[in-house]
């Protein structure tokens, strides 16, 4: 059915055209943010220029019609990470960050005591560790780790003795650092069998492979727009209806109540509950063509395909360069996906990036928001190469011919 | 690829390669700051003797870029043994010089004038200011080593 | 130096040439959303396929020049309202409502004791009362209301005596129902007087009038996006050095942090603090192109154009319809903004609107996110029709013609 | 103006501008129910007098768009004086009726059939299918009345 081919989504992509330093783009920061379609960007465009207006309370006919897209994109999102209550548990946020927050300070607040353990893994972004350490601000809960081995894989073997106290097990589906994909079934039967929750961060995993909430089994999903090929100014967070309909107020205002007096107010129930003001229409309307785009190339291809760039990539990395490029993540294909962290002997991060640069090469120095997991090798930063659905095996020849001159630049 | 040469001269990679001046000084009496960039992860921290008004000794230790670590190493050379005076008028000179290119952007106005043979290897850091995002790198112990004398006062 | 021509404004917006049953679209909802004009819409389309990427750590070129294209819609932001330390007071959150949240749940968290005072009017929108009633959950403070007269506006005849224990007076610059423009200059006096700090919810206000925070004397500034021709998912909050250096953070995660260990982290300074994860890019690049456009127009003559509008719509309202339609409003033009809510005899409020649509006319039934206020005046809702700076004296000839349909329909 | 006059038909006006069965009934012995939609601040209530498995009264109060006033009104009409069961059915058919023309866009299968002569008045409501805003308008009268005689069970 679905005809995937990277080069047609690479002509898909308009800044797939941008010429840097005299080169053509070589665009290798996909875990950072990713390339939004035309699709996408047309989806909007189109819908300043013909649909715009506020949501929810119009009865005009362009306020009905944005609030149909903006429902519709609800939809479109329930369908793509197969939500067993559909839409009505979907809430739209502004970004990943905002979702976890969503979490902790909703969910956590109601349901954890002083005691309770939220148990994260060393690899984590920040998004879902500092969340947490806020929370232990004020509700006292205790933040412990799962660690991550020599092997840059989560390091399991007590993990029934992690569990002890714990009402939240919160980790990421793949790192965005190590490209380590985590076993989230599995940690959710575990979970489920200390009768703890589960939340996934998929941040780094919806676009490159597909979601299926009901199967995983898992209680909270979090996610970027702009991390697949959707608009920045979005995010999602998933939950059962169940768990949404005890979850208390977040932020406050307009469209989140159900009723507001002189002495107090009463909140509206579903999702609209967590979505206090004017939501990110324009950029729900984005996110759900991303959806639509991603569904038509077909995950299991993509899966595939950024596999073997992977793979490719992995192999000329170890053979080219005499030992001086370390790959700081796991260094077979079992369970790791397109992300790619470079430790190079003698060639700060910044320098690789900065030489990369003038070959139109874009990789990301730094921590990668993930300053424990970088302490845990001793590391301040990396240079992170990573591949999206429009990724060709040319990138790579381009990545390790710039590569090249990098290293050799600084002998 | 003449930018990037502009950047990377040999003497910043020389700088980088063999760092002058590395190294710790006992603190006290030592001057002891610490410089940090949080967006790059850089960490520096300059030691700094003082004795009679002259900068006697300077260490530096730390982590970073080739440009942040170039600029320190080229740094203690410039400043070590120097009067304070001495010091402050270089710190001075080395801030114009990280901000003549975009001085000469926003006001469009006479660019200011660095006297490049004052500064002597200094010079081969103005490269650096064609790339904006990494001029706080070569500020870095700069700026640490300015906290370290207004410590003094 | 402007030639602000409101014809000019509607040729630059696209929806203004859409066709709604059969005629062309009269859009008076600018008070619930305005209109982009194209600038602000190719502004992000233009962002989207030449130098998307995300900001603050990469070193390639597109990541360099969207850092830079969303620093520098902050200092557009910051010249627009003069703020007098810069881009560094000016905080991106996703609408005013949270804006209004970020206040009440970092400053106030951290300033207010249980019995100390925030004062609020009863004409607030919902996101200027709902934060302080979920921060009375936590603290223990009051929140009191100065109330509204029969005039429409703020009775200030017991201000000094209200003003009692109040650490903040947070209100708004213009009523999103009544029009109402309200004397905050003559407020922030009372304020400092008391020695309380002062917020302004500028919502309604900022794309209809100049702003100048420093000529105000005022310490907190907040509206949105996508009432001033920018996009949706974002908004602002204003606020000066000093007391954002003192705020704590608000949410948490990437971004918005200086280091984390696994046992804490130390948060960021500035603006950045308060900005967690990745930020709204795109729609700061919209922002940033609208405040642009907004300046090109000229305020002064914006301001003049609406006060015509304005006059004269509820001269022909007043004359109309035989004493059948009431404005719920000042209607006098002295202190009062293009926003006028009607309540028509015998028609409910969602009934004119299915009306007026069929004549292509937009007005917004409802309670706009004022119920305290509605029921003040005993009233679960109006029909509100706003201007904006493409409005022009044929949109009241629609919307007169059409009001006459609706009245006449319901006898 | 063809889909408006679809919508605001002649009986529709008559019965927003007469509602019948308004006020209110002693409760108890009368069932007393709350209804509300937040969007557009629509309130009723309904009260109703069961006996001997007959509904045998009705009144209601509130205030709201006539759509919403009018469908209670007609409702109201259509049950009175109607065993439990036939009151049940005359719910599902209105139900039907609001939904036809969704399902029909939906699955693009044989529309449900109505059957408009069976249900009287009612059918004037049928034009509210067009306006997809204003169906919670037209049925939150019956929403309450089903949640009034779910107390009964
Ligand atoms: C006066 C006023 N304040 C605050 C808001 C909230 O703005 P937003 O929905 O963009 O958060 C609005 C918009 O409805 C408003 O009119
Ligand atoms: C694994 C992971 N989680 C969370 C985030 C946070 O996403 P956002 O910055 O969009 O909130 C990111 C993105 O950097 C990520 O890679």
């Amino acid at each position: 059915m679905t005809s995937y081919d990277p080069r047609r989504v690479r002509s898909d992509t308009p800044l797939m055209n941008r010429v840097i330093n005299g080169h053509p783009i070589t665009y290798l920061d996909s875990a950072s943010s990713s390339l939004p379609p035309r699709a996408v960007i047309e989806a909007m465009s189109r819908y300043y220029e013909l649909r715009h207006a506020n949501v929810h309370r119009g009865v005009f006919q362009t306020a009905v019609e944005a609030t149909d897209a903006y429902e519709s994109a609800r939809e479109a999102i329930a369908n793509f990470i197969g939500a067993p209550g559909g839409s009505g548990e979907i809430v739209f946020t502004k970004n990943a960050t905002e979702s976890f927050n969503l979490i902790a300070k909703s969910w956590g607040r109601a349901n954890l005591t002083p005691g309770d353990v939220v148990l994260i893994t060393e690899m984590e972004h920040h998004a879902n560790i500092v969340p947490w350490f806020q929370l232990r601000e004020v509700n006292g809960i205790e933040v412990r780790f799962i660690p991550v081995g020599d092997d840059f894989r989560l390091d399991l073997s007590n993990i029934d003795e992690l569990m002890t106290g714990v009402k939240l097990l919160s980790v990421t589906s793949m790192s965005n650092v190590l490209g380590t994909i985590n076993p989230i079934k599995e940690l959710a039967e575990v979970a489920h069998r200390h009768g703890a929750l589960i939340a996934v961060d998929a941040a780094q995993s919806v676009a490159h492979s597909a979601t299926d909430v009901r199967d995983l089994d898992v209680d909270f999903v979090i996610f970027s727009g702009h991390k697949m090929l959707g608009p920045t100014g979005i995010g999602v967070l998933w939950t059962r209806e169940d768990i949404l309909a005890d979850m208390p107020p977040f932020l406050g205002g307009g469209g989140m109540i159900a009723d507001v007096r002189l002495d107090g107010y009463t909140p509206a129930s579903g999702p609209t509950r967590f979505e206090a003001g004017t939501p990110p229409i324009a950029e729900a309307v984005g996110l759900g063509a991303a959806v639509r785009y991603l569904e038509g190339l077909g995950m299991a291809d993509v899966v595939r395909h950024e596999r073997s760039l992977t793979e490719d990539a992995l192999t000329r990395l170890a053979d080219g360069f005499a030992g001086r490029v370390r790959v700081i993540g796991p260094h077979d294909m079992a369970a790791r996906g397109a992300v790619i962290s470079l430790d190079v002997d003698g060639v700060h991060p910044h320098d690789i990036a900065q030489v990369l640069d003038q070959f139109g090469v874009c990789v990301r120095p730094g921590h990668h928001c993930a300053k424990p997991l970088m302490r845990r090798f001793g590391l301040a930063a990396t240079a992170r190469a990573s591949f999206g659905p429009y990724s060709l095996h040319s990138d790579t020849d381009v990545l390790i011919e710039a590569l090249g001159h990098a290293v050799s630049m600084f002998g | 690829m003449s930018n990037l040469e502009d950047l990377y001269r040999e003497i910043i990679l020389d700088h980088y390669r063999s760092p002058r001046n590395r190294g710790e000084l006992a603190s006290p009496p030592a001057i002891r700051v610490e410089g940090f960039n949080p967006l790059c992860g850089d960490e520096l921290v300059v030691y700094l003797n003082v004795e009679d008004g002259t900068l006697s000794d300077i260490k530096i230790t730390g982590h970073g870029c080739s440009i942040s670590q170039s600029s320190s190493s080229l740094m203690s050379a410039a400043v070590k043994g120097k009067s304070l005076e001495q010091v402050r008028e270089i710190i001075g000179t080395f801030k114009q010089l990280m901000t003549v290119h975009e001085s000469t952007l926003a006001h469009d106005g006479e660019p200011a004038k660095v006297d490049l043979r004052a500064i002597g290897e200094l010079a081969a850091l103005q490269g650096v200011v064609k790339f904006p995002v990494r001029i706080k790198c070569a500020t870095l112990a700069w700026n640490t080593l300015s906290q370290g004398l207004d410590q003094l006062d």
